[in-house]
């Protein structure tokens, strides 16, 4: 029997997530600001307003904080919204309705409510839009315990981890670089599930493990390629989730290849990369041949300008004079 | 009402003050460590209200909200327990008095944040209009949440999707140690509300008859589909801001004034005037609910506290 | 110099900056020193400027940080104390996407010079909404200088430089250091940022410590002498703008490094440090860099239940003899 | 009535704003850019008048939507433009853009992308102006959509508790839209209140409705708005409502309604088309140089004169912002901290 692939976008993929379990589950809904008939700023809810009508895709004032805690008290009453919060600068918004409510209801309650929301968001620097509306602040709620993150980077994985994430009866927060949106690739059919916490080698190698987030993946890909043709073979793993993160995939690729370098699009101070280089560099300790580096984006805020925004996102020439470095 | 639910109405408004009596003792003996906000004096608000409501509509309380668990009918066993820090608390003597909820009586809790509980009651509200359930959701709330933008906010919320919620602000004039009246602008609070086009009022909060009036309507009102409503009844908390607060910052006569107001002993004379009760009823009330509460305590008291093995858990379900 | 507490090094900084500049504001002056404390500069300060002063502003913090920004960017510099910083989260907007990015979004013709001022850490039996230590969300995001002193005196050279900086400013202070006294320069005093301290020199780790943490590593330290081993403990004092020199060089030359701080494991101040000193002291290394934060967990409620949050002496002991091994 | 020199300068400072916003539209049409903008067209009688209200000291806060306040104020349409185009010899170096374009030396102090954020900066300028106690004001532009946010609402509620001289300035540019079902308009925006200024009024701030095509009502109202405030009667809350421009798209805004002819002014017959109602009853370019022309303040040639000179001001903006070169790629990461 042939079989043919289907090759859908990321925005596709993550579509359909929803709207597959919407079907299935009566008790979700999707929530936010222009997300019905507008059908998302990017296009990112199209046909759910269609197909679910205002019941279950609800369009919101402009009132984040507001919103966002409305959300969460429905997720306590047992429902499984989908709730949109625009861009991820706007997570500044509904920090304490996520930070001291949504995080917390589980484990203060002792146990007996659950918060099972996912809260979609995008990230990502592109299109000009400025310092208020490019920043990919998932290192703030990593921060925080009690919740839990994803973030994919291709399309496939997008589906499976928002069928995950909305299954899960934790706040999950889920990340997608809108630059990433119209990417197309295979996307299984029907249910896909990738559990959060389960890490996927995305390209095979043995001198040096490029551990990336989200669209990083894509530019590590790219660095991987360039650095095959030095006759460098470079690992490219994938932890798709932030929150648990997979380090047991990590430090095993690292104590294999003595070598790593973390890649994300967030600001590199005190950002995931830290994090993560620091887990690497505890756990894979004794197998380093050189140091863990870490590229994200400078300390300065992204500016509403094409050049010089261009410089806010790491590039697989840093990452190739990175990896050169360890070698020199 | 029938006379039965008449003293009903006052059993707990007398449960709720005498447990918090117990709640200061155990305080002032160290056994219910951090701030500890009492509702003494607010007594009618949540016996009144919660009076009216079913066990399966939602609240959500504030810092000052012993008072709503009990009347939406938690054990006290478990409630003093939490206060005490306690394994077999409501909370397994995690989440102490600033958290308290009780999933078994959909009372979905207090906050630490000003404000912070306000939008989770409109969305249990949500879910019910979704799930076409008639369920009801009340947020209590205090004075000083008047000025929180996320107020305003879900007001505007409720008011455009017609949700079943009620919000109650009880007004005892002081946040914290600052006299509401300096930090609040405008005329009327309830102006807050109706400026939405939700119906509001402001009621006298020290009479347990008038707002368990207000309640039936903004409830009823709720249950028909027909929207929010925006509450305040005046009270006034004959307490600090918590148990070490000395109350330097009112007005002594501002106190004694109130303090006639007292909702328990009002309430008592009406019932006498009614013909529901005489001093010996009123006597075995007060007697058996005192034996009731030390009951409970004597429970909580014997409670292990947490130990390291329950630190970790439910951080995710 | 004059012996006085922490609260009173602060408020010696703001009560001076009050009289020398006549275009600052003071928001939220009543939770400078805490209820207990008097101080009668202080009441001097909101007497004679009672038009600067804005006591107890409503329960309002976006707006709060608005009012402090807006008027820094009109050229009036201003303070805002939120009392807690797991209040001042309310803000994050404000700070972050004002604040931070006015200068340089404006290519310079904006400055802000506003100061925050938080509490952060446990507080004495509060619970997690009341306890947190949130300073690295803030240092992820460009444009905001972070503050965390750990005695009365650079309590008030750092706020000095903090009120006469053109950047906006966070200053989180822990609730224990607050009645900690010491010996605190008179007169007007600064410390610039970015400058570490060495509180105790030692060969065998490096232990970088802030805020509060900086006396339980102290403390650790001494322990840690009795058996012959010699800690050097760093304190940054800073963390944006943060002295990577001062820590690098200590780790070169003791090539093991713990680090000792409030905010939460994950994406916290340990985790840059961890990171910083993994890729520049690589070679220096002798034992993986160990953080010792609070656990992943909401704080809870109640003395016996706060306890595996707290960082003892001898909790720093352990990680430093792990690192030993 | 309006003295006539302070009447022309309202309106050369409106056409000013109409052939600027006409030209952004044509640039991004014809040159390589990138990046959203948002333009006044529709507006300007709001955005000229009160310029003409202020004095040099006063402060301003604005939103996305702030060409023509900048034009207003007599910023440099030079570099103005340029920074809308992204080029180093913008006002912000290039890093602002259309929607963060600041020019401090006019008395901007921030143009925020988040909804309702310049509220709570205004409450602080105000705060800024009482400290310096020289009858300096704030007036901060936002939306309508900028109540939506809770801030907007604490920073009034503060505002009104320290009588703080604020001018409140909503611009709400929806009348005649229904909001979320009219093709390319956002679904979301939506408040309960009957009317925007019912919130500001339930704080006790005095709030005024104007229709903010007529420049005569905004003058009459700010003017005296603004007199209140420098005199300690504050703040004060005035929400402008304007016909939405056809050519409004979010992010993309588009010419249908032409170049604007001014022909209209002197010959109303010569306005035909889809858009003739629009320009007839809510244009405020040609409804204002109709109401000076009838008066006889401002002749045919007048006009004409005049609409030269602002065209040729507005072709060297458009040469001096295409001639700036782009900021280099380095130049964007410095200057985070003073």
């Amino acid at each position: 029997m042939q079989q043919t692939e289907r090759q859908i976008s990321l925005k596709a993929a993550v579509i359909e997530a929803i709207a597959e379990e919407f079907r299935r589950d009566p008790e979700t809904f999707y929530i936010g600001e222009d997300v019905g008939v507008a059908e998302g700023i990017f296009k990112q809810t199209q046909g759910l307003h269609a197909e679910f009508g205002d019941r279950r895709v609800i369009d919101t004032p402009i009132s984040e904080a507001g919103m966002f805690g409305l959300t969460v008290g429905a997720a306590v009453a047992g429902m499984r919204p989908v709730v949109e919060i625009m861009f991820s600068d706007f997570l500044t918004l509904v920090m304490d309705q996520l930070v001291n409510h949504a995080a917390k209801i589980h484990y203060l309650s002792g146990g007996g409510f659950r918060v099972p929301l996912v809260l979609r968001t995008a990230i990502g620097v592109g299109g000009v839009l400025g310092s208020t509306h490019s920043q990919t602040l998932y290192a703030w709620p990593a921060h925080v315990p009690g919740l839990k993150l994803a973030a994919p980077s291709t399309p496939a994985d997008a589906k499976g981890l928002m069928t995950a994430a909305i299954r899960d009866d934790n706040p999950v927060l889920y990340f997608e670089d809108r630059m990433t949106y119209n990417l197309k690739g295979p996307v299984p059919e029907g249910e896909h599930i990738v559990e959060l916490g389960v890490a996927d080698i995305k390209r095979k190698g043995s001198d040096v493990t490029l551990i990336a987030f989200s669209r990083m993946v894509h530019v590590a890909l790219e660095a991987a390629d360039a650095l095959a043709a030095k006759g460098i073979s470079a690992e490219v793993v994938d932890p798709r989730s932030i929150v648990p993160l997979d380090t047991e995939t990590l430090i095993d690729s690292v104590a294999r290849t003595g070598r790593a370098v973390v890649i994300d699009g967030g600001h590199e101070s005190y950002g995931i990369g830290a994090e993560v280089a620091a887990t690497v560099s505890e756990g894979a300790f004794d197998y380093l041949d050189a140091p863990v580096m870490r590229i994200g984006a400078p300390h300065n805020p992204v500016p509403c300008s094409k050049p010089l925004e261009a410089m806010m996102v790491p590039s697989a020439d840093q990452v190739v004079a990175k990896v050169e470095r360890m070698y020199g | 009402m029938s006379p039965e639910d008449c003293v009903d109405l006052y059993r707990t408004m007398v449960r709720i003050r005498v447990f918090e009596e117990t709640v200061r003792r155990y305080h002032i003996a160290g056994k219910a460590p951090g701030l500890v906000h009492l509702c003494t004096g607010q007594e009618a608000v949540p016996a009144g209200f919660i009076s009216v409501l079913r066990p399966d509509d939602y609240i959500t309380i504030y810092h000052r909200g012993h008072g709503h668990c009990i009347a939406k009918g938690s054990s006290l066993e478990a409630l003093l327990g939490e206060l005490l820090h306690r394994r077999g608390g409501v909370n397994l003597g995690r989440a102490g008095e600033p958290h308290l909820c009780d999933p078994a009586t959909n009372n979905i809790g207090s906050t630490g944040i000003v404000g912070g509980s306000v939008p989770l009651a409109a969305g249990a509200a949500l879910a019910a209009q979704l799930r076409g359930t008639d369920q009801v959701s009340v947020s209590f709330f205090g004075d000083g949440v008047l000025n929180q933008g996320v107020m305003f906010e879900v007001l505007n919320m409720a008011a455009i999707w017609s949700l079943p919620v009620v919000f109650v602000c009880e007004d005892n004039r002081y946040g914290e140690f600052t006299e509401s009246a300096t930090v609040t602008a405008g005329e009327r609070y309830q102006d807050r509300g109706a400026v939405f086009g939700i119906p509001s009022d402001t009621l006298d909060g020290m009479d347990v008859l008038a707002v368990r009036e207000a309640a039936e309507q903004a409830v009823g009102r709720a249950r028909r589909g027909e929207g929010p409503s925006f509450l305040v009844f005046e009270t006034y908390r004959f307490t600090g801001h918590h148990v070490s607060d000395q109350q330097e910052y009112k007005d002594s006569e501002e106190m004694r004034a109130w303090e006639a107001r007292d909702p328990i002993p009002n309430y008592a004379r009406w019932l006498a005037d009614e013909g529901h009760v005489d001093d010996v009823a009123i006597a075995r009330i007060h007697a058996e609910i005192d034996d009731e509460v030390e009951a409970a305590a004597k429970v909580a008291d014997s409670m292990p506290h947490p130990g390291p093995e329950d630190l970790g858990t439910h951080v995710f379900a | 110099m004059s012996r006085m507490t922490f609260a009173a090094g602060m408020v010696d900084a703001v009560v001076a900056r009050m009289h020398d500049d006549q275009t600052m504001t003071l928001i939220g002056s009543a939770y400078l020193l805490g209820p207990a404390a008097e101080h009668p500069a202080l009441n001097a300060v909101r007497e004679r400027y009672a038009d600067r002063v804005i006591d107890e502003p409503p329960i309002s913090e976006s707006a709060v940080a608005g009012l402090a920004i807006g008027s820094a960017m009109s050229g009036c510099r201003a303070l805002a104390h939120f009392g807690l910083a797991a209040f001042a989260v309310e803000a994050w907007s404000q700070f972050i996407h004002e604040a931070g990015v006015a200068h340089h979004q404006s290519g310079g013709q904006i400055t802000v010079p506003a100061v925050f001022v938080m509490m952060h850490g446990i507080m004495p039996i509060e619970h997690s909404q009341h306890s947190r230590s949130p300073y690295a969300m803030l240092a992820n995001c460009p444009g905001i200088q972070i503050v965390l002193a750990s005695t009365p005196a650079d309590i008030k050279g750092l706020m000095t430089t903090a009120l006469r900086s053109d950047n906006p400013t966070v200053v989180m202070n822990h609730p224990l250091l607050m009645a900690m006294e010491g010996e605190v320069p008179d007169g007007d005093f600064s410390i610039p940022f970015g400058q570490a301290e060495v509180r105790r020199a030692g060969d065998d780790v490096t232990i970088v410590a802030t805020s509060h943490k900086v006396h339980v590593a102290l403390e650790a330290a001494e322990t840690l002498a009795a058996d012959g081993v010699s800690a050097e403990v760093v304190d940054p004092r800073t963390i944006v703008p943060l002295d990577r020199a001062a820590i690098l060089s200590s780790v070169r030359k003791t090539g093991r490094v713990v680090v000792v701080d409030d905010s939460p494991r994950t994406c916290g101040f340990g985790a840059e440090i961890g990171a910083l000193v993994a890729e520049s002291a690589f070679d220096d290394l002798k034992a993986p860099v160990v953080r010792l934060s609070p656990p992943d967990i909401p704080i809870p409620r109640g003395t016996v239940a706060q306890t595996p949050f707290r960082t003892t002496p001898e909790k720093v002991v352990g990680a430093v003899r792990s690192v030993l091994r | 009535m309006i003295d006539s020199a302070q009447a022309l300068a309202i309106f050369e400072s409106m056409l000013l704003i109409r052939r600027f916003e006409e030209t952004v539209i044509d640039l991004w049409a014809t040159v390589e850019t990138e990046g959203h903008r948002h333009v006044y067209i529709g507006q300007e009688a709001v955005g000229a008048t009160i310029m003409e209200l202020l004095r040099e000291d006063d402060l301003i806060l604005t939103t996305h939507r702030n060409h023509g306040h900048v034009l207003a104020r007599g910023a440099d349409p030079g570099r103005a433009l340029a920074e809308i185009l992204g080029r180093a010899d913008g006002f912000n170096k290039g890093r602002g853009g259309s929607a963060g374009l600041t020019v401090r030396a006019a008395g901007f102090l921030a143009t925020t992308g988040q909804v309702g954020g310049g509220i709570g900066l205004g409450i602080g300028a105000a705060q800024a102006q009482k400290i310096r106690g020289r009858g300096g004001i704030c007036v901060t532009f936002f939306g309508d959509g900028g109540l939506e946010e809770g801030i907007g609402f604490e920073a009034m509620n503060i505002a009104a508790l320290y009588s703080q001289p604020v001018l409140l300035v909503c611009e709400n540019n929806s009348v005649g839209v229904t909001t979320g079902r009219a093709q390319n308009e956002w679904s979301s925006s939506s408040m309960a209140a009957e009317t925007l200024g019912d919130i500001p009024r339930a704080l006790g701030i005095a709030t005024e409705v104007v229709a903010g095509e007529s420049v005569t009502d905004v003058h009459e109202a700010a003017s005296r708005l603004i007199g209140d405030l420098r005199e300690g009667r504050a703040p004060a809350f005035i929400e402008m409502r304007t016909r939405r421009w056809p050519g409004s798209r979010s992010f993309n805004p588009q010419l249908v309604t032409g170049v604007t002819d001014l022909d209209g002014v002197w010959d109303p017959a010569s306005v035909t088309g889809e858009h003739a109602d629009w320009i007839n009853r809510y244009d405020p370019v040609i409804g204002y140089g109709r109401d000076l022309f009838r008066q006889g303040r401002i002749s045919r040639s007048e006009i004409v004169a005049m609409n030269e000179r602002v065209c040729r001001t507005v072709e060297a903006a458009r040469e001096f912002a295409l001639a700036s070169p782009l900021p280099s790629a380095e130049s964007g990461l410095t200057g985070t901290f003073a």
